[in-house]
């Protein structure tokens, strides 16, 4: 007979950050490994062990901390955009069968074109800003959303449809508040939980546009060879990352305690 | 053997290797089927020599010196350009220009407009951006807070120079040639010899093993540069076939490209010996400004033996 | 008495298999009747609720309902067969479905969902998730939702197959006691012929493939009946060979 | 009582393709009007009617067709990394505790590095090559797929678990192929489809490498101004989009002949 | 006779539900055994079971199994309350389910399934996707998927609730058949106290929170047992009292 089995290693919050930890730095010692045995070639890999060093002169320069204010306001507002107008799309799209039929050519046209393909059009709708960076990253999480959003709905499961016709609640609204969303939910999270890291990998590519950010710093800084400056970046996006990623998931749990587990 | 390797960037500045990558000149350095490698950035271009990429690139100072710095073993034996960086204005900046001192011509701007003007240029810490820096800071000795300048690449420059998203911007040609071409009251307010007297601009550098396995090779390539070098500076309108090939990916009219070729011409400098002090100048100012990261030995860069043998 | 549902020369097959469930069905049900359906698994009973229930698109025939809009109730309400609760919704909530656009104050809304709770015996239960529920709750939980919106035709499947005898008899007997209090027609089908002739003013029995009423018995029994009742086990015993 | 409605517009697929086009043509109307009535700055955004000279010009000069093949390469081999490890990742990470716990922080410290700094590394491990560029795409689709999977695995109906466990089918593959899979097939199949958009998205930022395709192309013509360039590149790649997502809903469809419609 | 199952103490609580549905429960099967278990409504039937079949983790208590291997035959297997068909598996493949693993040819597999099929009278729907089946065919699913693993206990959790009457006489008296060739114990739940007289050995009462055996009565009328014999009448009347 199963009894429970619980271990601390996955269970317990600590142990799971130990061994979190662990993945880390194993990697970490990979990387320092690689570069140490010439493994990769000199210079092409930054130096793990200089990041801390790194770091103290980005912050003391007074770089990093306007560049993170500035990337989080294109970011705040991109994935904002992003996942409201994806999600909404998306739904209606898969919800009304005119609407689908008549954007259906029109989204595969525009769906595969890159950011950076954007960015022309940003500088040319919002000249050099704060609103043209947001609009760049918002098409990235665009898409991520409106497919997650699209497929979650079409695949609601019909018995709840006729459930809805059956005690008088089709309504649009009404079943689309009562049916469809609490319904596809599992997925569309997942959409916008993808979309929270999309919009930071589009950051570089938003800020290329010429407004101030993390992006343009990484580049500049790929720019003069100071790769250790990149990486300093990157691990404050990261940061950043996994802070929102945590709190979404936290969200996510409260709105889907209704699954069995 | 291998082929030998061949990067560039479809820029103007390095329209020598244009001219030089015609077959016949290349049968004359010696070079059979050689791979071309074409990056659309620097820094892409610094990792691939890192790497251990390429025999022989063109590209500009700055990402040469990064390379060198960060330990790639390649040497410059030649020069391309000097002095390529102009400062276009658009419709409101330009006249601030015509109408009196540069040195005042931004605050004027300022008081009549109520904003700074905006001028574009690349990355921080590249060629254009040091050379921006350099004219507002040593040449005309303003304080550089009276502009905005803001950090794009090629693409977005042109960009925001077409739909005038900036004022102005310190930038290469053919963008240049183009915005004069597209924008009527577009202008050159201060052209490359006025912003960084004997700035220096794309270099032709080789690997250190090929100098030393194929000294033969080597000088062969820097004559046929030398050669090409003069027939741009002389005959410009000769190169338009070959440069428009490669620049812009073919899609610009023979009339721009040979318009940014004549405006371009007396630039073309092929003796690495007249960039030393200036990209010293540069090197020393990009120490100042602190976005130098990498540490040069500017000695070790150049190879100027090649050239010597040619022109003593 | 006038029919509430009439339902003429109804045919119906679902959309990829072309063997039609019914064809030329014809059934009707006058307002405050109760009618019992029985008839083998799969022969259809199902599907006939679904077509009364405009969920499905029959392929011809008509299906007429004669029920005015009244304030506070449903004309139509449905127990399906498989429970069918949202699993996003508490029980409470569950329950409650239907009550949303019967301009109720939410005084008398709670007030309904407290009595059918009660009735089924759930009370308890108001704020556990389905996924919560054991077999026979999931079922209540089914019934009280339908009783909730004081439906003036009750589509009932199956409702009580997965209840335990004494809580069956409780239902059935609460069930016989809204029925005569709402004056509502009920559309009952169950498997279980002594429950129908127990219930059932008139028990109609669905066989063959397609299906038609192969036999429609009148239950004239007086009211209160009496479970062991010799005539009523006879009524089931006759209608029982017609299966 | 209702009949079966069916609309020549939104059921049958010449309506559908016609409903498609006037999407398209509603789109291409406003575009050359924002042009024609100097809304756009002139030269700021492409002339639509330009466009067939443009298409003939780059055919003709040779250049297309190296780079529509040279980025289908790229296309192919990243998409097919990306999704293959995205969907290996994702359902391990979701279906073993451990591997979850393990590479928890190390993919929320990769998740949000964009595609332009991948391309650094790229270099450094690949050269320059087309398998640099198939890497950078593979990086974008592998985190639209491995969140997809991994959300999709997690949300698996316990009860079908209890199934497999009660018929003796509990082995970790068998269990994987015959209920995990199955189950999680429509999130996972959203995910891939989502990928196949990304990785056209990462074209331009992988071909920046310095290998030869459409994103180059794209971006060199967007260098020099040459707009009307840009959008024949565009439109070559929605083309080939089209195609592929078109394949890709039959499959779909196919595979999930199961669900109720 | 040897006990083939045996529990002892066991205790069980949901995870967040501190309340226990057991707390000490004792019953043993011994083999060959038919046992019925009754109950209301959510006093614990299906967690019974679902701890049998070791679905669920008791906070206490021993569950022993006494079954070696057999080739070509599973140990247990059960008939779920909800039916629980693979949605993404025709219904050939979903009764097929469990012979995996079972060393069988190809052949064997084959023929057993057709066999399961034949008697719950589903061969004609083997092709069919579990969303096309109505209510008593997907029941009849879940009982021929159990029935085709032949195993020496079988769990069935209200498995005819959902057929007709005809249909449930044919399935009870296959039941029976079977389980007198295989010699496999049963553990039956069902709401039908005649159907667990007329079925089993032994009728156990389940009542009460925690739930526990309220009652056990020995079925000893000979086989083959009339339906409406009198004295099995008179043993579901006794019992229905003790509900
Ligand atoms: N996941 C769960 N979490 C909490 N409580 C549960 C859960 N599942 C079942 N219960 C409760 O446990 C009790 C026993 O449930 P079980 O399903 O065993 O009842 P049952 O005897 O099979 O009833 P029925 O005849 O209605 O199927 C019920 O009161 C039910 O509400
Ligand atoms: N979606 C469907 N597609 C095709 N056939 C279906 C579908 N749903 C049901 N059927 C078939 O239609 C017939 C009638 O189904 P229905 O559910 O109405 O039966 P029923 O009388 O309710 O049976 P039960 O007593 O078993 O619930 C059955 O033979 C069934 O297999
Ligand atoms: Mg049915
Ligand atoms: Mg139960």
């Amino acid at each position: 007979m199963r009894t429970q089995q619980t271990s601390f290693w996955v269970d317990h919050p600590l142990g799971r950050a130990l061994l979190g930890l662990a993945g880390v730095i194993a990697f970490v010692a990979i990387w320092k490994l690689a570069q140490a045995t010439g493994w990769a070639r000199a210079g092409t890999i930054p130096d793990p062990f200089r990041l801390p060093q790194t770091l103290m002169d980005e912050w003391r320069s007074d770089r990093l901390m306007p560049a993170v204010l500035s990337s989080l306001v294109h970011y705040v507002w991109g994935l904002g955009l992003g996942t409201v107008f994806g999600f909404l799309v998306g739904a209606l799209a898969a919800s009304s069968r005119w609407t689908d039929a008549l954007h259906a050519w029109l989204a595969r046209i525009l769906r595969p074109i890159p950011p950076l393909a954007w960015v022309v059009f940003a500088i040319a709708w919002f000249k050099v800003s704060h609103a043209g960076a947001a609009f760049v990253i918002a098409i990235g999480v665009f898409w991520v959303n409106y497919f997650a959003t699209w497929s979650a709905v079409r695949n609601v499961d019909p018995k709840y449809y006729e459930l809805a016709q059956a005690f008088g609640q089709q309504g649009y609204l009404n079943q689309a508040l009562n049916v469809v969303l609490p319904a596809s939910a599992p997925g569309i999270l997942s959409g916008m939980r993808t979309g929270i890291g999309q919009a930071w990998m589009t950051l570089i590519a938003a800020e290329l546009l010429g407004v101030p950010g993390m992006g343009q710093e990484m580049n500049a800084a790929a720019g003069v060879g100071a790769y250790e400056a990149v990486v300093i970046y990157m691990l404050v996006i990261s940061l950043v990352y996994t802070l929102s990623d945590t709190l979404f998931a936290r969200f996510e749990k409260r709105v889907l305690q209704w699954r069995p587990s | 053997a291998e082929p030998v390797e061949i990067g560039y960037m479809p820029i103007i500045p390095v329209s020598q290797a244009f001219l030089t990558l015609d077959e016949d000149r290349l049968a004359t350095i010696g070079i059979q089927d050689p791979e071309l490698i074409q990056f659309q950035n620097g820094p892409a271009m610094v990792q691939a020599l890192l790497a251990g990429q390429l025999d022989i690139a063109y590209l500009g100072i700055g990402p040469a010196m990064v390379a060198r710095a960060k330990g790639a073993d390649i040497k410059v034996v030649a020069s391309n350009i000097v002095e390529q960086i102009s400062l276009v204005a658009l419709g409101e900046l330009a006249p601030y220009f015509a109408s009196g001192d540069p040195a005042t011509a931004f605050s004027r701007f300022a008081t009549d407009k109520g904003r700074k003007p905006v001028i574009a240029t690349f990355p921080t810490g590249s060629v254009p951006d040091t050379v921006l820096q350099y004219w507002l800071r040593k040449q005309l000795q303003i304080d550089p807070d009276q502009v905005e300048v803001i950090y794009q690449g090629a693409a977005q420059v042109q960009q925001s120079l077409l739909t005038g998203a900036v004022d102005g911007a310190a930038i290469l040609e053919p963008i240049v040639s183009i915005s004069l071409d597209r924008l009527p009251d577009a202008r050159v307010v201060a052209s490359g010899s006025e912003m960084f007297p004997n700035q220096p601009g794309a270099v032709l550098v080789v690997r250190e093993t090929l100098i030393n396995e194929q000294p033969e090779t080597v000088q062969a390539l820097v004559a046929v540069h030398a050669e090409v070098s003069r027939l741009l500076r002389e005959h410009p309108e000769q190169a338009v076939t070959a440069v428009q090939r490669y620049v812009g990916g073919g899609r610009l009219s023979a009339a721009i490209v040979q318009r940014a070729l004549e405006n371009s011409s007396a630039h073309f400098v092929d003796d690495p010996r007249q960039i030393i002090d200036g990209t010293r100048a540069m090197h020393d100012f990009q120490a100042e400004l602190g976005t130098l990261k990498a540490d040069v030995d500017l000695d070790q860069l150049f190879n100027t033996r090649f050239y010597e043998t040619l022109a003593p | 008495m006038a029919s509430i549902l009439t339902i003429e020369n109804l045919s119906f097959h679902y959309g990829d298999n072309p063997a039609p469930v019914f064809d030329d069905l014809n059934l009707s049900i006058a307002k405050g009747e109760f009618v019992a359906v029985v008839g083998g698994s799969g022969v259809g009973k199902s599907t006939l609720l679904k077509c009364v229930a405009d969920l499905a698109h029959s392929s011809g025939g008509r299906i007429t309902l004669d029920i005015p809009e009244r304030r506070g109730s449903r004309r139509r309400a449905t127990v399906f067969q498989d429970g069918r609760l949202l699993p996003w919704r508490r029980l409470r909530g569950n329950v409650g479905y239907g009550l949303k656009g019967l301009e109720l104050s939410a005084e008398a809304r709670e007030e309904r969902i407290r009595e059918v709770l009660k009735l089924t015996r759930l009370s308890e239960l108001a704020d556990r998730w389905p996924h919560q529920l054991s077999g026979g709750q999931v079922q209540r939980a089914g019934i009280a939702r339908a009783l909730a919106v004081n439906p003036e035709l009750l589509l009932m499947d199956e409702p009580f197959s997965a209840v335990d005898a004494i809580t069956r008899q409780h239902l059935q007997d609460e069930l016989l006691n809204i029925w005569q209090k709402t004056g509502a027609a009920v559309l009952f089908i169950t498997h279980d012929i002594e429950e129908a002739v127990y219930l059932a003013d008139r028990v109609v029995v669905l066989s063959g493939h397609p299906a038609h009423v192969r036999f429609d018995q009148p239950i004239d029994l007086p009211r209160p009946r009496g479970r062991n009742a010799d005539d009523l086990q006879h009524l089931a015993h006759t209608i029982a060979q017609e299966l």
